[in-house]
C-alpha cells in the first residue's frame, strides 16, 4: 500500500504512559468490585455484630497471619523485581519473579487447608451445620467463602500473569527499556495485597 | 509517543525492604491489639480499620509508586476513595437511622 | 475504479474485505460499525417486545399472550433495551466510530482491547438470547432482578444475569479504552479545553462506567450464587435483607442512566453549533457540567426506592442530591438553546432531531423532578408516570440523538447522503407517534395504574387504547426511517467530505475515511473548538 | 374533603412541581421556535460568535437551584408525616403473599378487604410470606413496599366513606396484577358491627375458611379454570401424571396423595405446574384433614 503519512499520536505505538494509566484504571474497577462486598460485610456485621464476633473465632489467626506476612514479603518480592530489571538485572528480576509466584502458592496452600477445616465442620454454605446455625453466623461465613473465595481467585490470576511476565522477560520482550508489563503485573500484585490487607482484620481480628 | 519506559525514579533495594519492614510491623501491632488487647470493643475494630489503611497507603505510596507518580494518580486514587466511602457512609446511615 | 481514485487512499469499507477482516478488524471504525449493526438488530427486537406490550395492553383482560409471557417480555424487553442496546449504543457505536477521529488520532489506545470489548458483547447477548430456549424461558423478574422473587422464580434468571455481568465487562473496558485514548492520544495542540463536546461527554461516560459498573458485577454474582448454592446473602431466612440488594443495584443503575443520557448531550452539543454556524455557546459551562454530572450522578440512587422503608434522613440527602443533577442539566439546556441565537440556522433532519431531543428530555427531566420529590414520588413510584419518565428521557432523549447522530454521520460513514424527503417524513412520524405513545402513560401514572401490570382495572382503557395507537404511529416512522437509511446507503447521492460544513476534526477527511483516518495532519480550529471562521465575532 | 390526610400534601408537592415544569417546557420550547425562525439562514445570513457569558450563566444556574430547593421544600414536609403513626392509631396487621392480601384485627377477625372507621388514625403493620409486594391505596397517595424478613408499617387517617382500590405496586410474580383488594371506609358504629360479626359464617365449610385465610384460592379456583395452580374441582379419583424427582409418575388422587401435597408442596409436581411456587404452609393436622375434606366435596 502507498501509505506514507502517519499520525506522531498513533493508537498503535507502543505507549508506556497509555498502558500504565490503564492499568490503574483497572485496578479502581477490581477496587470497586470488592467494594460492593465491603458493603455487604459492613451492612450485616452492622446487624449481626454478636453472631459475626461468635463465628469469628472458629478462624484460625495464626493462619491468618501467616498469610499476611507471605503476601507482603511477596508483594516486596515483586516490587524489587522491577528495580532490577530497571537496573539491567535480567536474572535477578526473575529470580524475584519466581519468589513471588513460590509465595502465591504458599497462600493458596495454606487457604486450601484453612478452607478444608471449615468444610469439615460442615460451614460451607448449604451444608448440615451451616444450616443449623444461628441466621448472622450464617451470612458470617456465606461472606467470608465468598470474599475470600474471590480474593484466591485473583491470586491466581495474578500468579499466571506473573508466570507471562517471566517468559516475556527471558526472551527479552519485557527488557531494561520497556518493562510496562512487568510494572502492570506488579501494580496488580499489589493490589490482591491490598485487599487482604483488608480481609484480615475484618475476618479473622474481630474482637 | 512514548516509545520506552523512561522512569525518573527507580526505588531502592532499602526503600523497598523497609517498607517491608513497616508493614510486618504494623501487621504485628494489629494482631497484638486484637488477641491480647482486651475488650475493647468498637475501638478495636476502628483500630484495625486505621491500621489496615495506613498498611494500604504504604503499599500504594511506597510499592505502588504513587509517592513518585505524577498527582493525577494520586488525584484519581483520591476520587475513588471518596466515591467509595460515601457509598459506604450513605447505606450504613440508611441502617443507623432506621 | 477511475483514474482519480487511485491517487486517494482507499477508505476503510475498501483496505481489506472478507468477513475475517470485519469480525477480528482492531480498525475503531469497523468495531464502530460492527456495534452499529449488532446493537441496532437488538434494538429492533427491543421495540418488537415493546409493541408486543403495547398490544396486550390494548384492551383489559387478555388480548394476545398469559400474564406470565408478558412478564417475561417487559423484563426481555428491559433487558435488551438497557443492556444491549442503551448503554453500549453511543459511546460503542458512534463513540468508537468518531472519537478518535475527533480528537485527531488514527485509533484507541488499545485497539485489540476494542475489538475484545465487542466479542464479550456478542457474547453476552448470546447469554440474553440463550435464555430463550433453555428451561422456563427468559426471566421473568423486571430488568431490576429484585431479590427475592429473582432467586425464587424457576425462568432463567441465571443466564440472565450473567448476561448483565458479561455486558457490564465489555462496557467497563470501553470506558477505560476511551479514558486512556483521551488522556494519551489528542491531536499535538488539542488540550482538554480544545476537545469536541462529544469527546467531554464521553470522558464523563467513561468514567461511569468504569466505577459504577463493577458494583452490579458483584451484586449480580452474589444473585447467581444465591441460586446456584439455594443460600445466600439477600435471603431473609439466614438474615439477609433484600433492601440491601436494591441499594447495590442502584448504586450502579442510576449512575448508569448517565451512561445513557451524557453521550446523547455529546451528539446534542456537536449538532446545534454545526447547524447554527456558530460558536457554542458557553463552551466551558457544557463541557464541565457533564463532569458534575457524573459526579453528583453517583450520589443519588436512594431515590429509587423511598417507598422501600428508607429512613427519614436518607431519604432527604438522596432527595436534595437528585434535585442537586437536575443544576448542571438546566445549564445544558440553556446553553444549546442560547447556541441558536444569533446562527445561521440550517434546518436539517440531524438539528430536528437535536431539537426534539430538547423538548423530548425536557418533559423525561422535568417529570423525574416530580420523581425525586418524596411526597410526589410515594403516590407516583412505580407506576405508569415511571415508565412515561423513563421512555422519555431514554427514548425520547438518547434514542432520539441516536437517531440524530446516525443521519449527521450519514454520509461521513458511508460517503453517500440519504433521502431527505423521506427522512423527514421519518422523523414526523417518530416524533408525533412518541409523544401519542408515551404521554398518556403521566396521566396513567397519576391516576394510580401500577407497571408491570399485565391487566388494568378498567377506568385505565381510554388512555392505554390512545398509548397503544400512538406505538403504531411510531413503528410506522421507524421502518420508513430503517428502510429510507438502507436504500440511500446503496443508491445515495455521492455526499462532499463536509456536507454540513462541520469544524471538528472528522469532517477534514474524506468520506468513507481512509484507513488511517488522516492523509495529512488535521489543523484545529482558530481560538476554539467551535470557532467558525465565517462568522462575526462578537 | 380529601379521601385521606396524605392527598393534600402529596397533590401539592405533585401539581407545584408540574406547574413549574410547564413553565419551562412552555418557555424553552417557545424561545427554541422563535430563534429557529428569527435566525434562519434566509433571515440572517451570517452567524455572530458568541463564546459565553457569565452573567447568564450565573443566572441560570441560581434560579433552577432555588426552585428545586423548594421543590424539595415541599416534597419533604408532605413525606414526613407518613413516617410516623401517631401513637394512638389503631393497629392492623396487614399480610401480603403472592397475590393476596390478608388483614388482621386486633380482635383476631380476619378478612381478604380492609374495613377501617372514618376520621381515626389507622396504622397498618405490614409483613411479606414470600416476595416483595408494596400497598398501594392511590386514592389515599400512599405506598409502602412490604419485605420478607423485616416488619414495615404505614399509616392513614380515612377521611371520605366509600371504597377505594388496594393495588400490589411491587412485581411480584405472574399474576401480580391480580392482587387487588380494597378498603371499605365506614362510620364508627358500622365499623363496631362488622369487626363484632362472626368472621365465616356458620354455614361455610370449615376448610374452606381455612383455605381463604391461608389464599389457596389465589391459585386454585373450584370451576375448572386454571390459575398458576391446578384447579381443585373433581380431584378424588381423578387420574394424573406428577413429577417426582425428575421421573414422570402417573398417579390416581386419593386422600393421602391430597394431604402429602399440601405438607410438602414440591414433592410430586402436577405435570405443566411450576415448582417452588406453592408455599409450605404451618398448618395443624387438623387444619389439614379439614382442609382436604372440603376439597373432597368440590365436584
Ligand atoms: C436516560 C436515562 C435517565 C435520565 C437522564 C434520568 C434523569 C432523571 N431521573 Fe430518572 N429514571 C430512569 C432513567 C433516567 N432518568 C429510569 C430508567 C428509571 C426507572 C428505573 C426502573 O425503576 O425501572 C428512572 C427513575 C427515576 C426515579 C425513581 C422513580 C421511582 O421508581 O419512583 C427518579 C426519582 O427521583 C428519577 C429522577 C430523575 C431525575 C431528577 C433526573 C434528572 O437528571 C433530570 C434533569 C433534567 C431536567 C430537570 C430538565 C432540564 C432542566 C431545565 C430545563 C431547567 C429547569 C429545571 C429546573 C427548574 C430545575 N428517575
Ligand atoms: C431505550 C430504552 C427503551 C425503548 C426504546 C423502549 C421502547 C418501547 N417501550 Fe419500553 N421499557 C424500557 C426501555 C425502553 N422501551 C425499560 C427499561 C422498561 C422497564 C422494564 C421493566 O419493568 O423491567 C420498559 C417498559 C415498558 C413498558 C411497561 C411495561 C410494564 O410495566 O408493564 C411498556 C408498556 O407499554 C413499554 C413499551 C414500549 C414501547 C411501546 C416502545 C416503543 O418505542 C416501541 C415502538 C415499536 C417500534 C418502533 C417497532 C418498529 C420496528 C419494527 C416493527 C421492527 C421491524 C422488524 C424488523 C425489521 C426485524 N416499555
Ligand atoms: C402461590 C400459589 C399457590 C398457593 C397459594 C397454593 N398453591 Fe396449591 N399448588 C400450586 C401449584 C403451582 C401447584 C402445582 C405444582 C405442585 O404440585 O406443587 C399446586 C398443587 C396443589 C395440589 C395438588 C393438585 C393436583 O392436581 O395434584 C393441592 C391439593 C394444592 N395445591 C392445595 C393447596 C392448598 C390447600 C393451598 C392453601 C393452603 C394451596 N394449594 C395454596 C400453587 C399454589
Ligand atoms: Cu404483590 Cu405485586
Ligand atoms: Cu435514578
Amino acid at each position: 500500500m502507498n501509505h506514507t503519512f502517519t499520525l506522531p499520536n498513533s493508537g498503535h505505538n507502543f505507549d508506556a504512559k497509555a498502558s500504565k494509566l490503564g492499568m490503574w484504571l483497572f485496578l479502581y474497577t477490581e477496587l470497586l468490585l470488592f467494594g460492593g462486598l465491603f458493603l455487604v460485610y459492613m451492612v450485616y456485621r452492622y446487624l449481626n455484630q454478636e453472631a459475626f464476633l461468635e463465628a469469628s473465632y472458629e478462624l484460625n489467626v495464626w493462619m491468618g497471619g501467616i498469610n499476611t506476612v507471605i503476601l507482603l514479603t511477596s508483594s516486596m518480592t515483586i516490587a524489587m523485581s522491577i528495580t532490577a530489571l530497571q537496573k539491567g538485572d535480567k536474572k535477578l528480576s526473575v529470580t524475584l519473579q519466581w519468589i513471588t509466584i513460590a509465595a502465591a502458592l504458599a497462600f493458596l496452600v495454606i487457604k486450601y487447608f484453612e478452607w478444608g477445616a471449615k468444610f469439615e465442620h460442615g460451614l460451607f454454605p448449604g451444608m448440615e451445620h451451616y444450616n443449623s446455625l444461628p441466621v448472622g453466623e450464617r451470612l458470617y461465613y456465606y461472606l467470608y467463602f465468598f470474599m475470600t473465595g474471590l480474593h484466591a481467585l485473583h491470586v491466581i490470576v495474578g500468579g499466571v500473569f506473573i508466570m507471562v511476565v517471566i517468559k516475556k522477560v527471558e526472551n527479552g520482550s519485557v527488557n531494561q527499556k520497556r518493562y510496562s508489563l512487568l510494572e502492570n503485573s506488579g501494580l496488580y500484585w499489589h493490589l490482591v495485597d491490598l485487599i487482604w490487607i483488608y480481609l484480615f482484620p475484618l475476618f479473622y481480628l474481630i474482637h | 509517543m512514548d516509545n520506552t519506559n523512561h522512569q525518573e525514579h527507580i526505588s531502592s533495594y532499602a526503600e523497598l525492604f523497609g517498607t517491608w519492614a513497616a508493614l510486618i510491623l504494623l501487621t504485628f501491632l494489629t494482631v497484638f491489639i486484637s488477641v491480647f488487647g482486651g475488650d475493647l470493643h468498637t475501638l478495636t475494630v476502628a483500630m484495625a480499620l486505621f491500621i489496615a489503611s495506613v498498611k494500604a497507603a504504604v503499599v500504594g505510596f511506597y510499592f505502588m509508586h504513587l509517592k513518585y507518580d505524577k498527582k493525577m494518580y494520586r488525584l484519581m486514587m483520591t476520587v475513588v476513595l471518596s466515591l467509595f466511602t460515601f457509598f459506604l457512609f450513605m447505606v450504613i446511615l440508611d441502617y443507623l437511622t432506621r | 475504479m477511475t483514474a482519480a481514485t487511485t491517487v486517494e487512499q482507499p477508505n476503510f469499507f475498501q483496505a481489506k474485505r472478507g468477513l475475517f477482516s470485519w469480525i477480528f478488524t482492531l480498525d475503531h471504525k469497523r468495531i464502530g460499525l460492527l456495534y452499529l449493526y449488532s446493537v441496532g438488530s437488538f434494538f429492533l427486537v427491543g421495540l418488537t417486545l415493546g409493541l408486543l406490550m403495547r398490544l396486550e395492553l390494548l384492551n383489559p383482560g387478555k388480548d394476545i399472550m398469559e400474564a406470565q409471557t408478558y412478564n417475561q417480555v417487559f423484563t426481555l424487553h428491559g433487558v435488551i433495551m438497557i443492556f444491549l442496546f442503551i448503554i453500549p449504543s453511543i459511546p460503542a457505536v458512534f463513540g468508537n466510530f468518531f472519537l478518535p477521529l475527533m480528537i485527531g488520532t488514527d485509533d484507541v489506545a488499545f485497539p485489540r482491547l476494542n475489538l475484545f470489548s465487542w466479542w464479550l458483547y456478542v457474547l453476552g447477548a448470546l447469554f440474553a438470547l440463550s435464555t430463550l430456549v433453555f428451561g422456563d424461558g427468559p426471566a421473568d423478574t423486571g430488568w431490576t432482578f429484585y431479590a427475592p422473587y429473582s432467586v425464587n422464580t424457576t425462568t432463567n434468571v441465571s443466564l440472565s444475569v450473567m448476561a448483565a455481568l458479561v455486558l457490564g465487562f465489555s462496557s467497563i473496558l470501553t470506558g477505560l479504552n476511551f479514558i486512556v485514548t483521551i488522556h494519551r492520544l489528542r491531536t499535538p495542540g488539542m488540550g482538554f479545553n480544545q476537545m469536541p463536546l462529544f469527546a467531554w461527554s464521553l470522558y464523563a461516560t467513561s468514567w461511569i462506567q468504569l466505577l459504577a459498573t463493577p458494583v452490579i458485577g458483584i451484586t449480580l454474582l452474589m444473585i447467581f450464587a444465591e441460586r446456584t448454592f439455594g443460600v445466600g446473602l439477600f435471603d431473609p431466612s439466614i438474615g439477609g435483607d433484600p433492601i440491601l440488594y436494591q441499594h447495590m443495584f442502584w448504586i450502579y443503575s442510576h449512575p448508569a442512566v448517565y451512561i445513557m443520557a451524557l453521550p446523547a448531550m455529546g451528539i446534542v452539543s456537536e449538532l446545534i453549533p454545526t447547524f447554527a454556524q456558530r460558536t457554542i455557546f458557553g463552551y466551558k459551562a457544557i463541557a464541565y457540567s457533564s463532569m458534575a454530572i457524573a459526579f453528583i450522578g453517583y450520589f443519588v440512587w436512594g431515590h429509587h426506592m423511598f417507598t422501600s422503608g428508607m429512613s427519614g434522613p436518607a431519604a432527604v440527602i438522596f432527595s436534595i442530591l437528585t434535585f442537586m443533577v437536575a443544576i448542571p442539566t438546566a445549564i445544558k439546556v440553556f446553553n444549546w438553546v442560547a447556541t441558536l441565537y444569533k446562527g445561521s440556522i440550517v434546518i436539517e433532519i440531524p438539528l430536528l432531531f437535536a431539537l426534539a431531543f430538547i423538548f423530548n428530555f425536557l418533559i423525561g427531566g422535568l417529570t423525574g423532578l416530580v420523581l425525586g420529590a418524596l411526597a410526589a414520588d410515594v403516590h407516583v413510584h412505580d407506576t405508569y408516570f415511571v415508565v412515561g419518565h423513563f421512555h422519555y428521557v431514554m427514548f425520547g432523549g438518547t434514542g432520539f440523538a441516536f437517531m440524530g447522530a446516525m443521519h449527521y454521520w450519514f454520509p461521513k460513514i458511508w460517503g453517500k447522503m440519504y433521502n431527505k424527503l423521506w427522512a423527514g417524513i421519518a422523523f414526523a412520524f417518530v416524533f408525533i407517534g412518541f409523544n401519542v405513545l408515551y404521554f398518556p402513560m403521566f396521566i396513567l401514572g397519576i391516576m394510580g395504574m401500577p407497571r408491570r401490570y399485565y391487566d388494568y382495572l378498567p377506568e385505565f382503557h381510554p388512555l392505554n387504547m390512545i398509548s397503544t395507537y400512538g406505538s403504531w404511529i411510531l413503528a410506522a416512522g421507524i421502518v420508513i426511517m430503517i428502510v429510507n437509511l438502507i436504500v440511500s446507503k446503496r443508491k445515495g447521492e455521492k455526499a462532499a467530505a463536509n456536507p454540513w460544513n462541520g469544524i471538528t476534526l472528522e469532517w477534514q477527511t474524506s468520506s468513507p475515511p481512509p484507513l488511517h483516518n488522516f492523509d495529512k495532519m488535521p489543523e484545529l480550529p482558530e481560538g476554539g473548538p467551535y470557532n467558525y471562521p465565517n462568522a462575526k465575532n462578537a | 374533603m380529601n379521601a385521606s390526610n396524605f392527598v393534600e400534601g402529596v397533590d401539592f408537592s405533585l401539581y407545584l412541581i408540574l406547574a413549574i415544569s410547564v413553565f419551562f417546557l412552555v418557555g424553552i420550547t417557545a424561545v427554541m421556535i422563535y430563534f429557529l425562525f428569527r435566525y434562519r439562514k434566509k433571515n440572517n445570513p451570517v452567524a455572530t460568535n458568541i463564546s459565553h457569558n457569565n452573567t447568564l450563566e450565573i443566572v441560570w444556574t441560581v434560579i433552577p437551584a432555588i426552585l428545586v430547593l423548594i421543590m424539595f421544600w415541599y416534597g419533604w414536609t408532605g413525606y414526613r408525616p407518613m413516617l410516623k403513626a401517631p401513637e394512638d392509631a389503631m393497629e392492623i396487621n396487614a399480610t401480603g403473599q403472592m397475590w393476596k392480601w390478608t388483614f388482621e384485627y386486633p380482635n383476631g377477625k380476619v378478612s381478604d378487604t380492609l374495613v377501617v372507621p372514618i376520621d381515626e388514625a389507622v396504622k397498618l403493620n405490614l409483613f411479606s410470606k414470600d416476595v416483595l409486594h408494596s400497598l398501594y391505596i392511590p386514592a389515599f397517595r400512599i405506598k409502602q413496599d412490604v419485605v420478607p424478613g423485616s416488619e414495615k408499617m404505614m399509616w392513614f387517617t380515612a377521611q371520605k366513606k366509600g371504597t377505594f382500590d388496594i393495588l400490589c405496586a411491587e412485581y411480584c410474580g405472574q399474576l401480580h396484577s391480580y392482587m387487588l383488594s380494597t378498603v371499605k371506609v365506614v362510620d364508627r358504629a358500622e365499623y363496631d358491627n362488622w369487626l363484632a360479626a362472626e368472621s365465616s359464617p356458620a354455614d361455610e365449610h370449615p376448610g374452606l375458611t381455612l383455605m381463604k385465610r391461608n389464599a389457596c384460592l389465589s391459585c386454585h379456583t373450584q370451576d375448572g379454570t386454571r390459575l398458576v395452580g391446578p384447579s381443585l374441582k373433581g380431584l378424588m379419583g381423578k387420574t394424573e401424571t406428577v413429577i417426582v424427582d425428575g421421573q414422570e409418575k402417573e398417579i390416581t388422587i386419593d386422600r393421602e396423595y391430597l394431604l402429602n401435597s399440601i405438607r410438602e408442596p414440591n414433592a410430586e409436581i402436577v405435570k405443566g405446574f411450576q415448582p417452588n411456587l406453592m408455599p409450605k404452609l404451618p398448618l395443624t393436622e387438623e387444619e389439614l384433614n379439614q382442609i382436604a375434606d372440603y376439597i373432597e366435596t368440590i365436584k
